[in-house]
């Protein structure tokens, strides 16, 4: 059986300074129970990798404004104009990539694959300092996997044994993020008993998972 | 029918039935009204969806289905829904037939800049270099210049470039473009422009097709 | 709706010098009724990628006792010593990968990447020739991906577009298969209508996949 | 009890609860008669299962599921398929806990000989790299001598390397030797089996752990 645990006792395994990989496309999949646990820690210095970074005072957004976040890792912080300020400000530091790199990079990381050559951002700012080399005449540029700590992601529904499955386009970074920490706590709506779930249909094997908890009516 | 709109509608007349499209946000966002009635798309949104229908009627939208765009939508029958490795590995794996994007210029090799203005509090990139330098065709919908009457199509990128990737067709209020390897073609005019104008309002060098048409400014029907 | 075709139509797309991917673990997962029609055409120097190579004289193994198979790729040829016996013979060149290189390959052809560095295979006869390279202390060698003109793979289930889904440990490397061809051609047990397969289980969706194949009683 | 079967009953004992456990062909395959009833292991199977149960009863076998050898298999509940990509990914990526393999030969140092007879007509690599680089542990089964008697713990390995990474424990008939960063080291003896035994047949040097001990002979019981 995977441990269920409380929000407040998921957050423990977040220490200051830790890389921690946040499901979630804005707030569609984001484990908010989670994030809503986490801020009412006095963890800091954290590196986040996240497709954004929550809204001003929102989600990962309430972290930035409280200068928690060292680092974000993501593609698309545009939503979160704090986050272009405390850039700017020298406060943030940012590492900006194209969304399906992001995406390959946390895969790669889950998967046991140092680095990989993608095509895109070739010739682009985003390649700066990256290693460029072309195969059959095209331009690729060399992206190292990324892995974290703690995976804070969310699912609909677990079973017993933390095997999940995601709704619509909830799933999006969630199954991968998996795949790539240390330690992967999952936020669920519901769960279910062994042998609910058709083998067939499960998203992330349990392996995966260390940790389940279960949603809380939350406050962002 | 806005100009907006127009653009739109041109950009749905140049897709093909079993096309897999990806809409960015804002004109393209448009297109998805005005797919002709005779052929079948289907739309592909990144962050995990192949088969995106309308919007949802008021007070119906599903809060775990939204686009990239983080509007609510609905699905297709035989839509689904993957990861987003698996999504990106489906527009960098050449899966998608074809974007329709915005973009903040265009230069006269046909290569866009829309993802970055240098300085702005705009910290993102998002799909946008994934869907150029993946998707087999690529076309650009933007109205011919900006806020102030500056040229969009312009000789020389002035914000960061988004892919090195040529895109194959640009649909302005005013006129389209097909693009080959030496650069811009003019091929059609919107109903009632002139040359002229379109020589005005376009700082990139463009050549001009042999059979260059004024399109018709027939509702309901694409141009194509 | 996908075009449903006949198996002899399926492969005319298969012409001399092709380079063609066949899905399956052994028989399990193999389309056996393409490899048929594949066997009754005089098709030749054929490249294969596929785990392994049937076994002697059925499936896969009649191409190669007809030595109409120029190359195979794969990770286990052993059930099937004839190719051993062909390859020591210098009738039919082999590239043999870990069957985790293999599918991770396949992956990074069908996703758009050119190349990644896998720790497998390193300070072994495999490397012979990669690149190798260290990435945090670790020796990683270089594997460029793979893609083929024409995958034939075996489905469970597809609905008229062309979605799919598999059936057991007979999903293999049919989906990685379906993203790296130019031509995918799966056959399939059924068709279904549209709509009967859920958007949350389909495993293949239907922009890979060009035409549909429907199983028959097969000869191997 | 077969000598392989008691090798296989001594890898099982040294499983924990929870873990996740790949097994190779051969002995390896045994282990799963043996897990200690007190605990719950969860067996994957690199062609795309995790949760691989018991083998079928007589004419129940389902051609579409089999395990990494070919071998009908059943699944429990809670079980998954994936495909081949996403399998070895779980393997190189370190999410199996426990790989049990078989070998040709082992060295020394505790690298493992198990993929290629040069020459011979076994032209096949599988999944033995991958299990051996990307497992959190390795367990090694085989019988302690090959068939003419010669030793498969040796100085140096004769047939070509598998992967430099060192196993954690090889299990034989007739002793168990743990491996650290500077070799292996004899943990214990098989019950009857006399130390002087385990040096003539094993050409590899080793140490003696200092509780060093013999393992009893006592059935249905693992020894840890």
């Amino acid at each position: 059986m995977k441990k269920l645990i409380t929000p407040q006792e998921a957050v423990t395994y977040i220490k200051d300074g830790c890389r921690v990989m946040v499901g979630g496309f804005g707030l569609v999949g984001c484990p908010l129970t989670l994030v809503d646990a986490l801020l009412d820690t006095a963890v800091k210095d954290l590196e986040i990798i996240s497709n954004n970074l929550g809204e001003p005072g929102k989600g990962l957004g309430a972290l930035v404004r409280q200068q928690r976040v060292r680092k974000g890792i993501g593609s698309y912080f545009t939503s979160n104009p704090e986050v272009a300020a405390s850039y700017h400000r020298g406060e943030l530091e940012v590492e900006l990539l194209p969304q399906g790199t992001l995406s390959e990079a946390i895969r790669a990381g889950g998967a046991g694959i140092a680095a990989f050559y993608t095509p895109v951002g070739a010739g682009t700012e985003i390649a700066a300092g990256k290693e460029e080399r072309v195969f059959s005449n095209q331009k690729f540029i060399l992206q190292e996997a990324l892995k974290a700590d703690v995976a804070l992601i969310k699912a609909c529904q677990a079973d017993e044994l933390g095997n999940l499955i995601y709704t619509k386009s909830a799933r999006n970074f969630n199954p991968i993020m998996a795949t790539a920490a240390k330690i992967v706590i999952a936020e669920i709506d519901e769960m279910v008993p062994i042998g609910e779930l058709s083998p067939e249909h499960i998203v992330t094997p349990h392996l995966f998972v260390d940790f389940l908890v279960l949603k809380e009516a939350g406050r962002t | 029918m806005s100009i907006k709109n127009d653009i739109a509608k041109r950009a749905a007349a140049s897709l093909k039935d079993g096309d897999i499209v990806n809409l960015g946000i804002g004109i393209p966002t448009l297109v998805a009204d005005y797919i002709p009635e005779n052929i079948m798309v289907f739309l592909h949104s990144e962050n995990g969806i192949l088969g995106v229908g309308p919007t949802p009627a008021e007070g119906m939208a599903d809060k775990n289905l939204v686009n990239a765009g983080k509007l609510p939508v609905t699905v297709e029958k035989g839509a689904s829904f993957f990861d987003s490795a698996s999504s990106f590995g489906m527009i960098r794996g050449g899966h998608v037939d074809v974007s329709i994007l915005g973009v903040l210029e265009v230069d006269e090799r046909g290569r866009v800049a829309n993802w970055s203005v240098p300085g702005k509090s705009v910290l993102g990139v998002g799909g946008a270099m994934d869907l150029l330098e993946g998707s087999k065709k690529v076309i650009v919908t933007t109205l011919h210049t900006a806020k102030k009457g500056d040229a969009k199509i312009v000789k020389t990128l002035h914000y960061p470039i988004t892919s090195e990737r040529q895109v194959d067709l640009i649909i302005t209020d005013l006129a389209v473009f097909e693009v080959d390897s030496e650069g811009l073609i003019l091929t059609e005019l919107s109903p009632g422009v002139k040359l002229k104008e379109v020589k005005e309002k376009t700082e990139a060098a463009f050549r001009l097709k042999e059979d260059l048409i004024t399109r018709e400014s027939k509702r309901g029907e694409g141009a194509e």
